[in-house]
This record gives structure tokens, C-alpha cells and sequence, in this order.
């Protein structure tokens, strides 16, 4: 049995039904009590689990994800909630230095089961603090998981994976994505980390895309296929671990490569992708694989310079016109 | 009505009543102000008003883009701040910056067009409603992350004892911030180095859905001074004298090398924490009686009931503040949007970006 | 011109003092930089020459220490402030990224941000997991910032005194082994200018391009590889951002093959922005993949054996050329 | 007459402070040799604080413990043994030779970790202490802390965040005087008391050099927490007899000042009250010093004799089998 809902709707389910599976799930951020987060991912959850187990925080990132590690190694499952993946710099030093390192420096004795929820994101005028993400950074980071779904099926599915996860997991989702609607099946299911989806399929040209540019890839790909190009839309869906099998498989059939992702370009994901797929297949290729992606500005608030920064669906459709050339 | 709310209305009525015993001060000119220079603060406490009331509707109307959080309600305490230094004095703003920059001198026509994303504006379009600003004035900026502009703050204030300037710098800041470490790391620095700056809380009460009982236990934001060695007061945040008074002290301490101050202004904010907010993680009957201490119009009754003035003059000074506003909109509206082509202008000094350039980077 | 034998230390603290002594408007705050003359010993006898004023010693508060850099920069000093370990920079990552890196650019350009931030990078030590890091790409990264990484006393001079004149905000990543190598620094004055890479050797064979102390690695390495006939031209990059497109490119364009050494961890470390940026500007020039040398992804391990697996090796180095070669 | 502990209480803490200085001894000459990575921070002149208050706890209490915790460890139950084979960076080690000296943490005993980042443990203890609560057990948690890390935002973060959700957390203020080379009165303004005002969670202040002064201090703050009434600031004044970690030149202080503190070590202030009161003789001291040493000589020779941990390791523990 399946139903349709949002990604929004789908957090929230997957969250209620984690936090009645296990007792030990809880969640801490700014306003996810009874503002039920902003965003409304967290509706519902305090009147249901309560003040104990739901817990509206001061405003202290650093103290919400250290104190998530604290309850972590010490038998909880918590969940922290960053309001602004932005603001995950003011924690950075409890995720990096401690979260993802804990494990390791104290030789595999201490379970880190949490996840680190933010939204990521630019398109709403939110300009330079409140618009960015940082998926590159920590998938330099060992020790850490970076997940970015953007279909309801998917976020449901990987969230409850995350929940259940003894490694720390990113969760990084689009806040332009929050009311993008999809199927989800009413029995209980999770998606393993690691496994990229073939969007659609083509046999011209490879289009790995991350979070919201899957959609703006599969429009591309939609058009693209009026003038008789057919692309091969890839969703990795995790960052950290990624699937380079499947892109390899793809590019078996294609020989070129597109990455898009919306982060900045310089030092971005793209380059950590595009630099593996070489590594791993450069005889596949027959040209140089095309990174689309934000511009390397700081977010800019003007609408019309906001919508140059963030990669376009014409801008990847101009980027495989010019590969096909 | 929010479903569970963290604030009733007895709990509500209980506050007023504390606030009146304990915090409330009548409206008193300071000695040393001129008539003319109490109506100018209260004609900026009226385009701070005119101009965040329209902020809303422009808004709604998509002129205006991205969040904007409103001061209104809060008008005493920028103006009294900042009527109380000088124009090179500095200050450090928050996310709730418009009334800020008004208060220390700014340009409601560039604010305007910054808030409309125009090239006109403040920060030629790329920095919007949560980070302008105005340096010429002295106003280093407003930003998006609670507590951040704390450090910035201590870094002007330690430049000026540097320098051997004697700038003070008042670092406004809300509730919300006093509980980031960057606010503790930001104090106990200024109080080491006994450096000329007045963190000016603006406490009210609320850091978006969350009251501040629920984020300090103790709800006494001043009373932290006293662990950092420097004084701490709270006055009434309504009252644009009484946070006039509290800073010209703290100015006074600050100016001659005795350090910092820390002043919890506290007022209520009874609007939406920005212009979309539904506020629905309260009882929105409960922001009524807080509506009766209105700064703008507390001040304009005492102007006419005690500061000597015909209610015609007070009315014509609003009327003239809100005629700029209306003007700053029209301005706005009709101003030039930033060629593509200032994209990449600013994120380097220009020497450094003609580099950058012939290297092809930057290049559109 | 004449030339004195100094410690890569010592040329960092002999930027400072001419810098200081220049311009009023430099100063330096940090973690005991002062009497105790840096935990590095990089500030060592400026206390002394400039006094507690301008030489300060700062508590524990990274957060504070370079959002306040950013306040002093915006309001007319030229500071420069040190973290005393890069780790520690998680700790100011707000003030760094989303307030640094940013308020030139918000600000519409109506603000000058001349900000040198100092700070101590590496494995090596056996400091393990918090005090190894290399996180240069954290950096790169983020529109608005600089980042250089001297390799030589000479560089670590001349790029430290360009950075503290740069009215950008400059992230000068020194390395921890590296403070007490020597090297040839001249009397005279002299600037090493920020985004130009330097060919330390030039071959025919391979580009073999690295960052700060694994240049010396490389060094190393050639010695080996030209007794085995291997002809490499070596390429010290020096500043990471702005990367040198036109040295590498005009490199690639003879030997159509690149080695990139970085101590970063390999996923999502600078060795892949180099990549991805030669296959962009040199695919055509490229007979193999671009071979990256980067560090394992692991925290770094305490073990000194273990530790010295996890960074790259001169045999990695070896291996790495060997590679492209057989391509 | 003031309070006194109980005869063989006094005795065996006695034992274990001859345990922490040993130890840390030990490890002055390994450091010498060449045998230790990195850097190490000797606890000697703090040991009445790691007696006086870990060593009180339950078993199943937390601790959470910075880059100066061998005291903490060894006051907590941790073993000599693999404690030098973690400091020597062998595979016996409490991490199997990843943590070091600065990384020691075993949760058997207790111990959430030393930790490398001034501060870094404090929202952890928060976390701790939350989870303690949430799961309805009585189990306290105790953090130490010493002057660097009163001005981190971390600390304020986690205090005021304890207080807030009346945490079973005891903030143990170790004021030894020196964050490395600055001097408490350089970078901390105000002071501890008032701050602890302002949080609203009650403080005591000893002279942390004075065993049992620490030990009943302790017991009334471990009684105040477990029974829930909220987090408990405890602040030992001390003095760190030894340089920010071994070898420091300490050129920010003088001799005299540090020969002025020696006097007034815990060990030997202890040992004076233990001969006056007749509970022991003085060559009975001895025969307890000597006994440790040698059990200390044993571990060092444990640790050194141990393996190196396997190259296989090496990708071990970064996650957990599934995760990775």
C-alpha cells in the first residue's frame, strides 16, 4: 500500500515511528518542541513523546551536538536539530573533533548512535549565512555519514537507516524540498546507506546529481530528450558513503560525465566525485567530465544574482549540449 | 490559539505586574537634552516604526525578499542607545537590524533598496534585510547568526583602545544570544581587557518559539555581570529615557578606559519573530496587554503631556517621518536592480580580483 | 644579495616584527604569543620589541579570538591572529566562514576585511586525532578566503608578509615539522606573492605537484625516481587559493601527466580540487588520470607507525609517479 | 575541631595519590627517553582533587575528563597497565594505541574520555548527565575542567544548559593558575562564584591541595546530585607544579613561586595529618611508596613489552562493521 505525501510529511512519519520503536530515540533542537520545528518537521512529537524525550533547546549549537554525543555514549539515540546547516560551524568543533573521532581515538569502544538534522539550501532570498552547504566539508571528514535524499520515499526511508545507524549521520535536507511530493508505502522500510538510484535512464550522457538538482537534472533530461539526447539521471542519495559502481556501470554505456550539485563549485563534492571517477575509470571517459554548480560567490540576496549562483536546469542542459557538440 | 503553550495568560498578567514594580520607570528627560534633540530621537523612533510597519505589507506584496525580522516594539531601546553616542562611535547589530541603523543615522532610502535587493542599497543588493550595513555611520553590520556579532564587537571596541581613539561600541544583541558561548567568550575578553564597549541586551523574551525561562534558568540576564567583574543593570526596554540614561553611564565608564557594561533592556516582543510568523508556539491573546507599554506612543504622550510640545508639532514630526518612509519605498521601487555584471564585485579587494580575473577565474 | 641560514620559525616571526615595525596598525593576539612566544615559538622576542599592546596574549576562546580579528580588521587594524592548532579553527569556524569570509561581499564591498590568520597544521607528532589535522579544503572551500601553505623559510617570510598586507582575509597554514627546518632567507626585503606556484625543478616526464611538508617529501622522492631515469618536474604550489591554473597548465601541456601530494584526507581533500581543476583545464593534455597521494581516511592514529601509514610516504610518492608512468 | 575522615579511607587515598604521582613520574623519564608521542600533561600537584573527588564516585558513575586525566583515570579505577600501554601507543592500551595520552578513555570504568580540545568535554557531560536522567538511574556525572576552559563558550553553553534541565552534573573547577602559560587572572574576569550565581547552581570553593577538605566538599556535592537536585559547581584552588605538558621551559613564571607551591603538596600535606594523627608512621609511608613504584615499575615494563598494534588496524574503528 503506498500513499502520496511530502518529504516534509515523510521526516515527520519516519520520526514517529522511530521514537515509538525504540524508547531510547529522542530529539533536541531549537523549536522542535511546541513550534514543532519551522519547517514542521517535528509536528506532533512533543504532544505524543513529551517535553522529556522532545526538548527545546537555548540557542547553543555547540552544546545541542556535544550533548547529542554525550547521550549517545551513554545508551540514547538522539537526534540534534540544527536550524540552518549554516550554523553547524558554531558546533563544528563537537562533530568534528569529537563525534566523528570518538569512536576511532578511543579504539572502537564507544557507539556514536546520533544524527545531525539540518536543512541545507539557497533559493529563498536568504542570502550568505543562511543559504549554504557544507556536504563537502564533512565528507572529509572520517568517521562522519552524509546523507542527502530528496524524494519522500527516500528521506523516510534513510532517516529511519540514520535513526538506527551506531555511526553518526548527517542529515542533510533541502529546504526547497520540503514540499516536493512523492509515494510512500505504508509498511515499515529503511534504505541502506551507499546505494545511488538510477533516476532515469540514457545511453549519451551520465548526470549524477545531488538533493534538489536531481529534479532540475530530470527536467533537463526531460527536454533534452525533445532533441533527441538521452540522459542518465544518477541520485547517489548518500554523500558519504558514495556508490561509484553504479556511475562507473553508467558510464560504461555513456563515456561522458556530468556532476551537479549546488554547493559552490571550488573544493565542492563535484570535484571529490569527478577526481574518484577518473581515478577509477578514466579509460570510460571520452571527454572531460563538467562539474554544474554554484558559483563561488558567497550567496548573494538579489534575487536575479541568487538565481546565477544556483545552478540552473539550463545550465545543465547547456553543459550537455556542449559535451554532445 | 497554539495548542500547548509555554506562556498563559495568568502567567502573562503575573509578568506585567512584575514588570511594572520592578523594571517600569516613567518617562523623565534626561538633563543635558535639548527639546530639539528629544524630538529627533522621536523622530526616529517614528521611522523605525513607519518603516518596519511597511516592511510587512511590501513583503506580502514580494518587493520584498527573504526573511526581514521587524523592530517594532523595540524602538526606545536603538534610539535611546544610540542617541547617548557619538557619530563615530560604533555599533554591532542582529538579525532585527533595521531599527539599528536608523537609530545610528541611516539612510531609510538605501535601506530601503537594500531591503528590495537593489543596487542603490546599503549592500548593493547582496546582503538584504539581515546583514545590512552601514559603515559610514558607524553601524558594522547586522547578521544572520545569533551571537556572532558579540566578538565583533570586543574586535572594534579593542581596535579603538589601540588606536588610542576613544570610540565606544555598543553591541546590541538578543536574549536569545546571551546563551552562545560566543556571547561568554565575548564578555569575560572585553571585562580582561577592560575595553570600551556596552553589550546592550535586548531582551525580549522570547528567541523565536522558545521564552527565555525556558533557555536560562535564571531569567536575569544582568545578573551574569557581576561573574565577569563588571557592572549589570536591567532597565525598562519601553522606555526610551531609561535605556538613554543606562548607556550614557556605561558610555561615560567605557570612554574612560574602565571597561565594559552589560545592559539588559528588557521590553516584549508582542509581533510575529519575523514577518511570516504565524506564531504559533503561543497564545497570541497573551501579547495584548504588553501592547499598553508602546514605546512610540508612550513617548509621544510624554512630549505632549510633559516635554512642552503641542500635539501638532509631535503629529507633524510623525507625519514627516512617515512621508520619508513612503518616499524611501517609492525609491526603492523604481531603482536600479545590480547589473550581472557586480556578481562577482566585492568578494575581494579589486586589485585582488584583476588577478583572479586573468587567471580566468571570476570571469562571467 | 645576502643571505642568512634561518629557521622556518624564525622567518615567520621576523614577517611579524617587519610587518609590526611598518605599519602601526599590525598587531598580534593568540594564545600565548606573547611572553611565551607562541607555542611554536613563531612569535618568539616580539613581545619584547612591541610590548603586551600589540604582541596579546588572549584566553582559551578561538571563537572570540578570530571574531574579533574580523572586528579589529573592519574598524582599521591589520591584525593577525593565530589558532593554535588548526584543529582548534572548528572552534571559530562562525567567526571564520560565515563572518570573515563573508561581510566584504554582504557589505555590498563597503568594508575592507585585512585579516591574517595564523595557524599549525600536520601529522607527525604523534599528536593524534585533535592536534593532526590538515583542513585546508575546509577553507578553500569558502568563497572570500585566501590560503596559502609555505613550504620553505623563504616562502613561509615572503607569503606571510603579503598576507598581512593583503586587505583579504588570508589563511597562512604553517606546519608544525616544518618550524624548525632552515633555509636561505635574504637580509633585503622581499614579498613572495599570494597564487603563484613555484617550479622548484623542472622535468619532462611528470608533474608532481605538493603542499607545504610534503614538498620536502617530494624532494625526497626525486632523488629515487631521476636515479631510475624518471625525468619529474616538480611543482611547489604554495598557495592553495587562488590555485596557479597557468604553472600547472603550461606544466601538463609538457608532460601530460600529474601527481598531486597532499596530506589532506584523500575524500573530499585538496587533492581533489587539483584534480578536478587540471582535468578541467587539461583533459586533452592528460595521457592518464590525474594520480592523487593523499592521507588515508582516518582520524590520525597516535601509534607512530600507525600515524606515519595514514600520511603520505615517499615511497606513496614513488609509487604514485610510478603509476602514472605505467599508465 | 574540624571534620576527619575515616582512618583507612585516608590511607587507601593516600595510596592511590602515591599511585597518580608515580605514574605521572614514570612517565617524565619515558618522555625523556623518547618512548611517548606527542606531548603529555603531568597531574602532579592535583592529586587530592582526582582522590578526593573521582574516587569517591559509584562504578557506574561518569566522568568526563580533559588533556590533564591520568589522575582522573587512575582515581576512577583505571588500571596502570593499559594505561602506560596507551600512553607508549600499544595495541594493549585502553585505545588500542589510537587515543594517547590525550584520548584515554575506557567506558568500563567510567570514563567518557580525556579529551583534546579545551572545553570539548563539558556539553559532553551535559549529554551524559541528560541521558542518566532520561533513563531514570541515579548516576552522577562528574567533569573536569580548570581555568583555560572557564572562558570557552563551550563551558557557558554547558552550564547553563545544566542548570536549565537541573542535569546530575558535578562541574569540577580544577583552578590550577595557568591556561599553558597565562595566569588565571589574565584571561578570566570576575570569577567563578559569581558565575555560578548567575547560572544558578550552588558552588563551594576548597583549597584543593587539602585532601580532605576535597573529600567532603565532594560528598556533599555527590549527595546534592544524585539526589536530582541539579548540576554543582565544585572549585578546587591548586597549583600545576609541572609546565603545561612535559618540558615546558616556563618562562612565564618564576622558581620561587613554584618552590612555594611545592610546599604545599597534597601528598605530603596528607601524609604529615596521617603521621600526627598516629595512623601511620612515617616508614610505613615509605613502605607504601615503595610498593607503588613498584607497581608502577611493573606496568612500564608491561607496557613496554607489549605489541605494537597490527598495520591492519589501522582501518578498524573508524565505523562500526555495518556502518562503513
Amino acid at each position: 500500500m503506498t500513499r502520496t505525501m511530502t518529504i516534509k510529511q515523510a521526516l515527520n512519519e519516519a520520526l514517529k515511528e522511530e521514537f515509538r520503536r525504540d524508547e531510547t530515540v529522542i530529539i533536541m533542537g531549537c523549536d522542535v518542541g511546541v513550534r514543532g520545528n519551522p519547517f514542521g518537521i517535528t509536528l506532533g512529537l512533543y504532544d505524543e513523546f513529551g517535553p522529556e524525550r522532545v526538548r527545546d533547546t537555548p540557542i547553543s549549537e555547540a552544546a545541542i551536538v556535544g550533548a547529542c554525543l554525550g547521550a549517545a555514549a551513554t545508551g540514547s539515540r538522539p537526534i540534534g536539530e540544527i536550524l540552518f546547516s549554516d550554523w553547524i560551524t558554531i558546533g563544528m568543533d563537537q562533530l568534528v573533533n569529537q563525534i566523528a573521532k570518538i569512536r576511532y581515538m578511543f579504539g572502537g569502544k564507544i557507539n556514536v548512535p546520533l544524527v545531525i538534522r539540518a536543512p541545507v539550501g539557497a533559493g529563498g532570498g536568504q542570502a550568505a549565512q543562511h543559504s549554504q552547504s557544507f556536504e563537502a566539508w564533512f565528507s572529509h571528514v572520517p568517521g562522519l555519514q552524509v546523507v542527502m535524499p530528496i524524494t519522500p520515499y527516500d528521506v523516510k526511508g534513510l532517516l529511519k537507516t540514520a535513526i538506527r545507524s551506531n555511526d553518526p549521520v548527517l542529515f542533510f535536507e533541502h529546504k526547497r524540498g520540503y514540499e516536493i511530493r512523492g509515494e510512500v508505502p505504508e509498511e515499515d522500510y529503511t534504505i541502506p546507506f551507499g546505494e545511488a538510484v538510477v533516476r532515469r535512464e540514457g545511453a549519451d550522457v551520465t548526470i549524477v546529481a545531488i538533493s534538489i538538482m536531481v529534479h532540475k537534472a530530470l527536467a533537463a533530461a526531460e527536454s533534452l530528450n525533445q532533441m533527441g539526447i538521452k540522459c542518465e539521471v544518477i541520485d547517489p542519495r548518500t554523500i558519504y558513503p558514495f556508490d561509484y559502481d553504479t556511475v562507473l556501470q553508467s558510464l560504461d554505456k555513456t563515456h561522458r560525465l556530468i556532476v551537479t550539485h549546488e554547493s559552490n563549485r571550488r573544493s565542492g563534492i563535484g570535484a571529490e566525485i569527478v577526481s574518484q571517477v577518473v581515478e577509477r575509470g578514466f579509460d570510460l571517459l571520452d571527454d572531460h567530465p563538467v562539474i554544474v554548480a554554484g558559483l563561488d560567490v558567497p550567496m548573494p540576496y538579489n534575487r536575479q544574482l541568487e538565481a546565477m549562483v544556483i545552478p540552473s536546469e539550463e545550465k545543465i542542459k547547456n553543459a550537455v549540449l556542449k559535451l554532445m557538440d | 490559539m497554539a495548542k500547548t503553550s509555554f506562556v498563559t495568560m495568568e502567567e502573562t498578567l503575573a509578568a506585567i505586574e512584575d514588570y511594572k514594580r520592578e523594571i517600569m520607570q516613567p518617562l523623565t528627560a534626561p538633563e543635558g537634552l535639548s527639546g530639539d534633540q528629544i524630538l529627533k530621537m522621536y523622530r526616529r523612533m517614528a521611522l523605525i516604526r513607519e518603516f518596519d510597519t511597511s516592511v510587512k505589507g511590501l513583503w506580502k506584496q514580494n518587493y520584498i525578499y527573504g526573511l526581514a525580522h521587524s523592530y517594532v516594539c523595540a524602538e526606545a531601546i536603538g534610539v535611546g542607545a544610540c542617541a547617548a553616542l557619538r557619530d563615530s562611535d560604533f555599533i554591532t547589530s542582529t538579525h532585527r537590524g533595521h531599527g539599528h541603523t536608523i537609530a545610528k543615522g541611516g539612510d531609510v532610502k538605501k535601506m530601503m533598496a537594500e531591503l528590495m535587493g537593489k543596487y542603490d542599497g546599503y549592500c548593493l543588493g547582496k546582503g538584504g534585510s539581515m546583514h545590512i550595513a552601514a559603515v559610514d555611520e558607524g553601524m558594522l553590520g547586522a547578521t544572520g547568526i545569533v551571537g556572532s556579532g558579540m566578538p565583533i564587537a570586543v574586535g572594534a571596541a579593542l581596535s579603538s583602545k589601540v588606536l588610542g581613539k576613544d570610540n565606544v561600541v555598543v553591541c546590541f544583541h538578543g536574549d536569545g544570544g546571551t546563551n552562545q558561548g560566543v556571547w561568554h567568550e565575548s564578555i569575560n575578553l572585553a571585562a580582561t581587557w577592560d575595553l570600551p564597549v556596552i553589550f546592550l541586551c535586548e531582551n525580549n523574551q522570547w528567541a523565536i518559539s522558545l521564552p527565555y525561562k525556558k533557555a536560562s534558568k535564571n531569567p536575569r540576564v544582568s545578573d551574569r555581570a557581576i561573574g565577569y567583574g563588571i557592572p549589570g543593570v536591567t532597565v525598562d526596554g519601553f522606555n526610551v529615557f531609561a535605556v538613554y540614561n543606562a548607556v550614557a553611564k556605561a558610555v561615560e565608564r567605557a570612554r574612560s578606559g574602565n571597561g565594559p557594561t552589560l545592559i539588559e533592556a528588557k521590553y516584549y516582543r508582542y509581533i510575529g519573530h519575523f514577518v511570516a510568523d504565524d506564531e504559533r508556539y503561543r497564545d497570541m491573546a497573551t501579547n495584548a496587554p504588553w501592547t499598553a507599554f508602546d514605546p512610540v506612543e508612550r513617548m509621544c504622550r510624554f512630549l505632549v503631556e510633559n516635554g512642552g510640545f503641542s500635539e501638532e508639532q509631535v503629529q507633524a514630526v510623525y507625519e514627516s517621518a512617515k512621508q520619508e518612509v513612503l518616499d524611501a519605498i517609492e525609491y526603492a521601487k523604481t531603482a536600479p536592480e545590480p547589473p550581472l555584471s557586480s556578481l562577482y564585485d566585492g568578494i575581494y579587494s579589486p586589485e585582488f580580483m584583476e588577478i583572479l580575473k586573468s587567471r580566468g577565474e571570476y570571469v562571467l | 644579495m645576502s643571505e642568512r641560514i634561518l629557521t622556518y620559525r624564525q622567518a615567520v616571526a621576523e614577517a611579524m616584527a617587519e610587518e609590526m615595525r611598518r605599519d602601526s596598525a599590525v598587531f598580534l593576539m593568540g594564545e600565548d604569543v606573547g611572553k611565551h612566544g607562541g607555542a611554536f615559538a613563531a612569535s618568539k622576542g616580539l613581545f619584547e620589541e612591541f610590548g603586551a599592546e600589540r604582541v596579546r596574549d588572549t584566553p582559551i576562546s578561538e571563537s572570540v579570538i578570530a571574531g574579533a580579528g574580523l572586528g579589529a580588521a573592519l574598524t582599521g587594524m591589520r591584525p593577525i591572529v593565530e589558532i593554535m592548532y588548526m584543529d582548534f579553527m572548528a572552534m571559530a569556524m562562525d567567526s571564520i566562514v560565515n563572518q570573515a569570509a563573508k561581510v566584504k561581499y554582504m557589505y555590498g564591498g563597503h568594508a575592507r576585511v585585512p585579516l591574517t590568520i595564523r595557524t599549525a597544521f600536520g601529522a607527525g607528532r604523534g599528536n593524534a586525532a585533535q592536534h593532526s589535522q590538515s583542513l585546508e579544503t575546509w577553507f578553500t572551500l569558502i568563497p572570500g578566503l585566501i590560503v596559502v601553505t609555505p613550504s620553505t623559510p623563504y616562502d613561509a617570510k615572503g607569503l606571510l608578509k603579503s598576507a598581512i598586507r593583503s586587505d583579504n582575509t588570508v589563511i597562512v597554514i604553517e606546519n608544525k615539522l616544518l618550524y624548525g627546518v632552515r633555509g636561505p632567507v635574504p637580509e633585503e626585503e622581499y614579498l613572495v606573492p599570494i597564487g603563484k606556484a613555484a617550479v622548484r625543478r623542472e622535468g619532462s616526464d611528470v608533474t608532481l605537484l605538493a603542499t607545504s611538508r610534503m614538498c620536502n617529501f617530494c624532494e625526497e622522492a626525486i632523488q629515487t625516481l631521476t636515479r631510475e631515469g624518471i625525468d619529474v618536474e616538480f611543482i611547489d604550489l604554495r598557495t592553495l587559493k587562488p590555485f596557479d591554473v597557468e604553472t600547472v597548465a603550461a606544466s601538463v601541456a609538457k608532460t601530460h601527466r600529474v601527481v598531486v601530494v597532499n596530506e589532506g584526507h584523500r575524500t573530499g581533500g585538496y587533492s581533489n580540487e587539483v584534480a578536478a581543476k587540471i582535468m578541467d583545464e587539461c583533459f586533452d593534455d592528460l595521457d592518464a588520470p590525474v594520480i592523487r597521494v593523499a592521507a588515508e581516511d582516518v582520524p590520525i592514529p597516535y601509534n607512530a607507525t600507525l600515524e606515519a601509514e595514514v600520511i603520505p610516504a615517499v615511497k606513496d610518492i614513488i609509487a604514485g609517479v610510478k603509476q602514472v608512468i605505467d599508465e | 575541631m574540624t571534620k576527619q575522615a575515616d582512618p583507612k579511607l585516608l590511607v587507601d587515598r593516600y595510596r592511590l595519590m602515591w599511585v597518580i604521582r608515580l605514574h605521572e613520574e614514570a612517565l617524565k623519564v619515558l618522555f625523556t627517553q623518547g618512548k611517548i608521542g606527542g606531548t603529555t600533561h603531568l597531574y602532579i600537584g592535583q592529586e587530592a582533587i582526582a582522590a578526593g573527588v573521582i574516587a569517591q564516585l559509584r562504578e557506574d558513575d561518569y566522568i568526563v575528563s580533559t588533556h590533564r586525566g591520568h589522575g582522573h583515570m587512575l582515581a576512577k579505577g583505571g588500571e596502570l597497565r593499559p594505561m602506560l600501554a596507551e600512553i607508549l601507543g600499544k595495541f594493549t592500551g585502553y585505545c588500542k594505541g589510537k587515543g594517547g595520552s590525550m584520548h584515554i578513555a575506557s567506558l568500563e570504568v567510567g570514563n567518557l574520555g580525556a579529551n583534546g580540545i579545551v572545553s570539548g568535554g563539558l556539553p559532553i557531560s551535559v549529554g551524559s548527565g541528560l541521558s542518566a536522567k532520561m533513563r531514570g538511574t541515579d548516576q552522577v556525572t562528574v567533569v573536569s575542567f580548570s581555568d583555560g576552559a572557564t572562558n570557552e563558550g563551550n563551558t557557558h553553553e554547558a552550564m547553563n544548559l545544566a542548570a536549565l534541565w537541573k542535569l546530575p552534573v558535578i562541574f569540577l573547577f580544577e583552578n590550577n593558575h595557568y591556561a599553558v602559560s597565562t595566569e588565571v587572572s589574565r584571561s578570566m574576569a570576575g570569577g567563578m562564584k559569581n558565575r555560578a550565581a548567575a547560572y544558578h547552581i550552588p558552588i563551594q570553593q576548597v583549597d584543593g591541595n587539602d585532601f580532605e577538605a576535597v573529600h567532603f566538599a565532594a560528598e556533599e556535592a555527590i549527595d546534592y546530585v544524585r539526589s536530582g537536585s541539579g548540576p554543582y559547581l565544585l572549585e578546587c584552588e591548586t597549583y600545576r607544579i609541572e609546565g603545561h605538558y612535559y618540558g615546558d621551559p616556563m618562562v612565564y613564571r618564576s622558581k620561587e613561586e613554584v618552590d612555594a607551591w611545592r610546599k604545599k603538596g597534597p601528598i605530603c600535606r596528607l601524609e604529615q595529618a596521617l603521621v600526627e594523627r598516629g595512623i601511620l608512621r612515617e616508614a610505613e609511608c615509605r613502605e607504601i611508596e615503595a610498593e607503588v613504584r613498584k607497581e608502577v615499575e611493573d606496568a612500564v615494563a608491561y607496557a613496554e613489552n607489549s605489541p605494537e598494534p597490527p598495520i591492519e588496524s589501522i582501518f578498524e574503528d573508524v565505523f562500526t562493521e555495518e556502518g562503513a
